[in-house]
């Protein structure tokens, strides 16, 4: 397991959010979370990248306990997300936006700056190299110097997803990616998506509502009622699953009553 | 040569100490058209400029080279202490004389390269009447409030190395802010340590407040104010609770014999009468142009060999000599007390 | 004076100090409230009160004498003609600025703040102005504490004014969508809250109560100048943070409790008066540090 | 009447565009430079004395501008890392006897210190509430130098030699003017190229959104922190050499108003824009002497006219900019 | 058809230089739900907060009731009784579920009327009751959905702006919450609706607009629309 976590339990003010989590996801594969809204799923992508510190439990990550670790720690470990709501660096160029992910991985500081060493030089170039080797792969090249908040909606999503990959991440997690994407921007998604693991060997984790996709992408899906883990499986397992049904995708016929 | 000669004056015009500024340079002012209408210094006219030294140290010094740049060859003010301070070196690498009419605290001596001559009486000597003063009322126990400026903090310091050097208790040492208004701490404390008689180093805005609150906190024992707190307008302030208040201060004009006229030029000139700084800063003047007079020249250094030796011959305030850290050779402090919502003079 | 005197009388004069801070911190912390701005001008709002309530106790003295009837009335008109300062203020200075960078906003402020000072300034030509009434000197004694008649009106006036606020902004629809406006303009307007007008409001009464805050603490203290908001602003400031600012009871209990800490800072043997503000300071940066919202402030939950 | 301010404003930001070429701002800055470095043959005295003021609050500035335009972070005691500079001087070569340059490495330990105590337990903290507590912490030093004898209390330090290089006694008007105009160089080269670096862009990925950053693997408090220290320097780069111009300081030299007025500088000029700093420096210091012969009334004039300005430019008179 | 209530008339809006909308023609006609598709960018939030007077038209008029609200401020359509739930629900942080509710009647005067509007809010919405004293902002995304619909309800809306109610819901409340869309509109109230759930919103709506980069695209009877194969293609996708 590249991410294992056992018995995560998180409280906010006596309400359980997280109920003895137990979940993984394999290095190289595509696993998703699905549940209904305030299961959880947000609040267990925040638990793993040290936003939120859950109560109890373990996190470990590539053998390192990631548990209440710093945000920019578990990053540095190698674990990359996005967020549900996209949380560019609006009044900045994409580039910059991708650069921020080389953030970890270089080091000069405040007198390789004023001084201009050459090592400082080297780096700098360094960074701008894998900010273009990001923005080509998810294919923002061409937007590298506009504004990120410019930007058309779905662009800003592609943009998050390459500064998260210039982290240099091991497993990327993706909250909703999909949300307020246009059928065509979607199907384009989940090809990069299938890049992301086979291009780049990077797991990815993703949260999303959109069953077409869901199904389509993942190896393994994982769902999350009321804070607990109530299924886990392959699509066909989950998309039959009399649990899911009743908590998560509601009944086809239910929809005939409109 | 029909060139003027030019003098700076450098007083607070605008700012919180804006009153004491405009009327030490209208005193100047009324000196050098004396000098002018009886033809004048040298033969030649007196001009002055205002140096406008905001009682704020990095103004003062703006000022200070505004002077020197348009070719002052003497200087008469400095009231507020922490602003002459930084202007001491302007002068000083220019060699300029530089008459202090106002500022005294000694901590001005050290600081001064030699061009400077301090002709109102220092810290130490105030310190010293203000000591003697308690002891002959009988006080054993005071307390000593200042401001955290540099005139009140280096006077308290100097009463309270004196007072205590004399067998006798400072009961507590009290400092407060400039433009605070509440003091009910302070005048607990105060009242608690038992403290026989009060005395306030500061200006007399502030000072004003304090009495009025240290009577009204239900202090019964004496006040005693230094020479920052003169001015009339105390009993304004103060109200009624500034009577039976003693001041140590330098002369003012309505108590040196020789200023009658002074007084009635000024009033005749500007319509109000002399503020407490307005005499020395006259003296300032007159002494800045008898010395270039003396010294037949303008020459700076030529002049304050001049002032080095001035020989005691009596002016305004008095007559007037200095020591060899060219501070007056005399202490010339009066005691005043309050009567009625005004000054009257107690003992010299 | 013995300990317990001392002590009694700390609190007392801490009280005193701390009404006049609070009702100045609650300005602060409702201005904050609604447009997010540190109104740096909000001390000098307060000096201008103070020159307002002299002006009309002057004008009326002749008439009704300057009692306590003469500053009440002094006190009214000049929290309504200040509150309607304010709101000038709020219009000409602030509105505009609202779509610009938020430290902009903060200039405009001390512009203001510099604007009124030297107004003061120029009419008053930097002098004390004293502040005559007739309220006398008297109070209560007890043993060797001291409690002046002046003290126990100014504070219970401050209270009634600061209950009166809380009601307001507690009970009525205004007051709530004070607090709405403050976290998002636009969906108050969708609301058909309107939003400028609230924003008025909070400008009123803010500078009123500074106004209020102004008068009383010049009858008391006898004198006014033009530079008498610059310290207690500052302070103020200080109080509407340690209480957490945006918070209305904060804000009260922040000028209450930095009042009393500057009282009993000065009586701490191995303080001093010359160390009161370092000690005041310093209490408020650990108690930030501890409590990074203030005492009441609300820690702010970010949802990710 | 759109229209009337959108062609100003118009013409205003054609002109700023015409200088946003690195290459452009470069002749610019060397052309302003020369004349700089000519201008005291020009000017008499006092036109010098200011200048040489207004390029102390440019270093000032441009240091505070790390800070609250870089970072983001709201800091209104800055005056406390200028003062620290002053005083670690006056007190080593004043009641120590050290050598000015000998002095100045511990004057700047010192400043970087003052930064990271001020800085390290507090920058948790929302910007306004951090204002508070750099607010609190400027009092704080201002209210130990007025009551420690060892910063001579009060009356401050005076007798503060003047430094001597290579033989050269530096003291002349004209001298330090000389000095400051190559600190503020120094100090402008020392900002363009922090701007331009990880560090100065990690200061913008934090003042812009602070847990998006930290995703980003960004130690918000350590990038903070750095911004701090980094100001911290230039204020106390400027203290050092403002003591020694004065030759005497005092605790009135770092009050609120000065980091106030310096802050102004900023955000009038416009925060993150090296140009529209120093154009805020030079206003704030040029201004009100340019209407000293309005006496009382110039600091109500400049008030006015300082508010005039933020209504016309809201984001300062050049703002950075981007597209 | 009747006389519509809500009419806009070649409309154009701009943010700064950039033109949202160029000229939009729409009406909506009482007790109907109308439907605003369009892919992403295409100006349908725009052509809602234009109508709210969040963004003002530039060019063109918008009658409310026959009267012209084109020049009015947010607050004053509003009392009008145009009700506008913006994208991404905006429940006042930091005030409970309760407070948020009450706001939303802030031009309700009759303290009967709104007590009674509240007790029907936690009729429909049992979870808001029983959530009442909790902090909306810290609601999950479905029930803050049901707030932010509760709120407007408060309000007693005659005409309901709807901007992606079903943005980011699990997919079981999407279908929930379209029911209770239709619900409100057959109790009486005249819906806006812009959705990207295009098949949902074809299915409660009776006319649909189908916006493309500012401008109106196509247009028609929601079930007509339902069934045009260039429709299905650009927004259905597979
Ligand atoms: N910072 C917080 N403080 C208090 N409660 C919180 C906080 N963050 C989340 N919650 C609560 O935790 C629960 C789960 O929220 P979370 O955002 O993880 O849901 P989710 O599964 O991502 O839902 P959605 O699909 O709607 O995004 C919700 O009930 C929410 O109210
Ligand atoms: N605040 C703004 N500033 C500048 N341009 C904006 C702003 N809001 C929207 N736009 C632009 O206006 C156009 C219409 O945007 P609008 O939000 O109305 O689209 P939409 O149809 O609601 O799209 P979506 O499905 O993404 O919500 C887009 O090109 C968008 O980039
Ligand atoms: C009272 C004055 C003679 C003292 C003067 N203001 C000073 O600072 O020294
Ligand atoms: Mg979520
Ligand atoms: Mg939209």
């Amino acid at each position: 397991m590249l991410l294992n976590l056992e018995q995560v339990t998180l409280r906010f003010a006596g309400n359980t959010v997280l109920d003895k989590v137990d979940f993984g996801v394999e290095a190289n594969t595509l696993a998703s979370l699905i549940g209904p809204n305030g299961a959880g799923k947000t609040s267990l992508f925040n638990s793993i990248t040290g936003f939120y510190r859950p109560q109890e439990g373990r996190i470990e990550f590539a053998g390192e306990r990631v548990l209440r670790r710093k945000p920019h720690k578990v990053t540095q470990l190698g674990i990359a997300r996005t967020f549900q709501n996209v949380r560019l660096f609006r009044e900045m160029s994409v580039m910059e936006n991708v650069m921020a992910g080389m953030h970890c991985r270089t080091r000069a500081g405040a007198f390789g700056a004023v001084l201009r060493t050459p090592g400082q030089r080297a780096e700098e170039r360094y960074i701008a190299e894998v900010a273009h080797d990001c923005m080509r792969f998810v294919g923002v090249d061409e937007y590298a110097d506009r504004l990120a908040t410019n930007l058309a909606y779905g662009y800003q999503r592609l943009v998050e997803i390459a500064r998260a990959l210039a982290t240099q991440p091991r497993l990327i997690l993706l909250d909703e990616p999909a949300a307020g994407l246009n059928a065509t921007e979607k199907a384009s998604l989940i090809e990069l998506i299938r890049r992301i693991r086979d291009e780049r060997g990077i797991a990815v984790l993703l949260i999303e509502h959109d069953m077409g996709l869901v199904m389509q992408v993942s190896e393994r899906i994982n769902v999350l009622d009321y804070g607990r883990i109530i299924a886990n499986g392959n699509a066909e397992e989950i998309k039959n699953n009399p649990r899911v049904i009743e908590a998560y995708l509601g009944q086809e016929d239910e929809e005939m009553v409109l | 040569q029909d060139d003027a000669i030019v003098i700076g004056v450098q007083v607070p015009t605008t700012g919180s100490e804006a009153t004491y500024g405009q009327d030490m340079y209208n005193a100047a002012e009324l000196a050098a058209e004396e000098i002018n209408a009886d033809g004048g210094l040298l033969g030649r006219q007196i001009e002055l400029i205002n140096g406008d030294s905001a009682c704020d140290p990095q103004q003062s010094v703006n000022a200070a080279g505004n002077l020197v740049s348009r070719d002052v060859l003497g200087i008469v003010g400095g009231y507020c202490s922490g602003a002459t301070m930084p202007t001491l070196k302007t002068y000083g690498d220019e060699g300029l004389p530089f008459v202090i009419t106002a500022s005294n605290s000694t901590q001005l001596i050290p600081a001064n390269p030699g061009n400077a001559f301090m002709i109102n009486s220092t810290g130490a000597d105030q310190s010293k009447k203000a000591a003697e003063f308690f002891e002959s009322q009988g006080i054993e126990r005071l307390a000593v409030i200042d401001q955290g400026d540099s005139y009140s903090q280096d006077l308290a310091d100097l009463t309270v190395e004196r007072w205590e050097a004399m067998g006798h208790e400072v009961v507590t040492r009290e400092t407060v802010n400039k433009g605070e208004q509440d003091f009910s701490a302070v005048v607990s404390n105060v009242r608690s340590s038992g403290a026989e008689a009060v005395f306030w180093t500061a200006y007399y805005a502030d000072g004003g407040l304090m009495i009025r609150q240290l009577r009204q906190g239900g202090f019964r024992g004496m006040i005693a104010v230094g020479d920052g707190s003169n001015s009339p307008q105390l009993f304004e302030i103060a109200g009624g609770a500034a009577e039976g208040v003693f001041a140590f201060s330098n002369p003012t004009a309505e108590f040196l014999p020789a200023a009658a006229d002074f007084i009635d030029d000024y009033e005749a000139e500007y319509g109000q009468s002399p503020g407490p700084y307005a005499p020395l800063n006259y003296d300032g003047l007159k002494l800045l142009a008898w010395a270039m007079e003396t010294a037949g020249t303008t020459d700076s250094a030529a002049v304050i060999d001049v002032l080095e030796s001035t020989d005691g011959q009596s002016w305004l305030t008095g007559p007037i000599s200095f020591t060899d850290e060219n501070t007056l050779a005399r202490s010339n402090f009066i005691i005043l007390e309050g009567e009625d919502g005004a000054w009257t003079f107690f003992e010299n | 004076m013995p300990a317990f005197e001392t002590f009694l009388q700390a609190i007392v004069n801490g009280l005193v100090l701390g009404s006049f801070y609070a009702l100045i911190a609650l300005g602060y912390t409702m201005i904050f409230g609604v447009i997010k701005l540190l109104n740096f001008a909000h001390g000098d709002v307060y000096m201008v009160g103070a020159f307002v309530g002299f002006g009309v106790l002057s004008l009326i003295s002749g008439v009704v004498g300057a009692g306590w009837f003469g500053l009440g009335i002094a006190i009214l008109v000049s929290m309504i003609a200040v509150g309607c300062l304010g709101v000038i203020i709020q219009r000409v200075a602030y509105q505009p600025m609202l779509s610009a960078p938020r430290l902009s906003i903060l200039i405009t402020a001390l512009a203001v703040s510099l604007v009124l000072q030297n107004s003061a300034l120029s009419l008053t030509d930097g002098k004390y102005t004293a502040f005559r009434t007739d309220l006398g000197f008297g109070g209560f004694e007890f043993g060797r504490l001291f409690i002046s008649h002046q003290a126990v009106v100014l504070v219970a006036i401050a209270g009634l004014l600061m209950i009166a606020l809380e009601l307001f902004v507690s009970r009525t629809m205004y007051g709530r969508a004070m607090r709405a406006v403050s976290i998002d303009k636009d969906m108050c307007r969708l609301l058909g809250i309107n939003v400028s007008r609230v924003v008025a409001i909070t400008f009123l009464i803010g500078s009123g109560l500074a106004a209020a805050a102004g008068t009383m603490a010049g009858a008391y203290y006898g004198s006014i100048w033009y530079f008498m908001g610059f310290l207690i602003g500052l302070k103020a400031f200080t109080a509407a943070v340690i209480g957490g600012i945006g918070s209305i009871t904060g804000a009260m209990l922040g000028g209450l409790i930095l009042g009393l800490l500057e009282s009993f800072g000065t009586l701490v043997p191995w303080i001093g008066s010359e160390w009161k503000d370092v000690f005041t300071f310093s209490i408020l940066i650990l108690v930030l540090v501890f409590k990074p919202t203030g005492l009441l402030g609300k820690s702010e939950v970010e949802r990710m | 009447m759109s229209t009337a301010t959108g062609t100003t404003t118009g013409l205003v930001d054609r002109l700023y565009a015409a200088f946003d070429s690195p290459r452009r701002q470069m002749l610019l800055m060397v052309a302003i430079v020369v004349v700089m470095a000519v201008l005291p043959m020009l000017m008499g005295r006092y036109a010098t004395t200011i200048m040489t003021n207004a390029l102390l609050y440019v270093v000032l500035a441009l240091g505070l501008n790390i800070v609250v335009g870089y970072a983001g972070l709201l800091d209104l005691g800055y005056a406390a890392f200028f003062a620290v500079g002053a005083y670690s001087i006056g007190i080593l070569t004043v009641q120590f006897d050290w050598n000015f340059w000998l002095a100045i490495p511990p004057a700047l330990v010192a400043a970087c210190m003052a930064g990271v105590i001020i800085g390290g337990p507090t920058l948790r903290l929302r910007s306004d509430y951090l204002a508070i507590v750099t607010l609190g912490f400027g009092e704080i030093v201002r209210f130990s130098a007025r009551n420690l004898e060892i910063t001579g209390r009060a009356s401050g330090l005076s007798n503060i030699p003047e430094p001597n290089f290579f033989g050269y006694v530096i003291n002349s008007y004209v001298d330090f003017y000389y000095v400051f105009l190559l600190l503020a160089v120094i100090a402008v080269i020392a900002s363009h190229r922090l701007y331009h670096s990880r560090l100065g862009r990690a200061w913008l990925y934090v003042r812009h959104d602070e847990d998006a950053a930290e995703a980003m693997g960004i130690n918000r408090v350590r990038v903070k922190l750095a911004a701090y220290v980094t100001g911290s320097v230039f204020g106390a780069v400027g203290g050092i050499f403002f003591s020694v111009n004065l030759g005497a300081i005092s605790p009135e030299s770092f009050s609120f108003e000065q980091s106030v007025l310096i802050l102004m500088a900023v955000i009038l000029g416009g925060m993150g824009k090296i140009p529209g700093v120093i154009l805020g420096a030079f206003i704030i210091i040029l201004g009100p002497e340019l209407l000293r012969e309005l006496g009382e009334l110039r600091l109500l004039l400049f008030a006015v006219v300082m508010l005039l300005i933020m209504l016309l430019r809201p984001s300062g008179i050049w703002p950075e900019r981007r597209h | 058809m009747t006389e519509p209530v809500l009419r806009v008339e070649q409309v154009e809006s701009f943010y700064g230089k950039i033109q949202a909308l160029r000229g939009i023609d729409i009406e909506v006609a009482p007790g109907q739900i109308i439907a605003v598709l369009g892919s992403n960018g295409a100006g349908k939030t725009t052509t809602l907060k234009t109508i709210s007077g969040l963004v003002r038209a530039q060019v063109g008029r918008i009658h409310f009731d026959g009267e012209d609200i084109t020049r009015l401020p947010p607050h004053e359509i509003a009392r009008k009784g145009v009700v506008h739930v913006p994208e991404g629900r905006h429940i006042l942080k930091g005030l409970s579920v309760q407070e948020n509710l009450e706001l939303g009647s802030f031009t309700v005067r009759d303290p009967a009327v709104r007590r009674e509007r509240m007790a029907d809010v936690f009729e429909r919405f049992p979870i808001l009751s029983e959530r009442r004293h909790q902090d909306g902002s810290l609601l999950s995304g479905g029930e803050q959905q049901m707030l932010a619909l509760g709120r407007a309800l408060m309000h007693g809306p005659r005409v309901l702006l709807l901007d992606e109610p079903s943005m980011g819901l699990a997919p079981k409340l999407v279908t929930q919450t379209m029911r209770i869309v239709k619900q409100l509109n057959e109790a009486g109230t005249t819906i806006l609706l812009v959705e990207q759930n295009v098949r949902l919103a074809l299915k409660i709506a009776h006319y649909a607009y189908v916006l493309e980069n500012g401008e109106i695209h196509n247009q028609g009877k929601a079930s007509a629309l339902a069934e045009d194969e260039s429709i299905v293609q650009a927004y259905l996708g597979a």
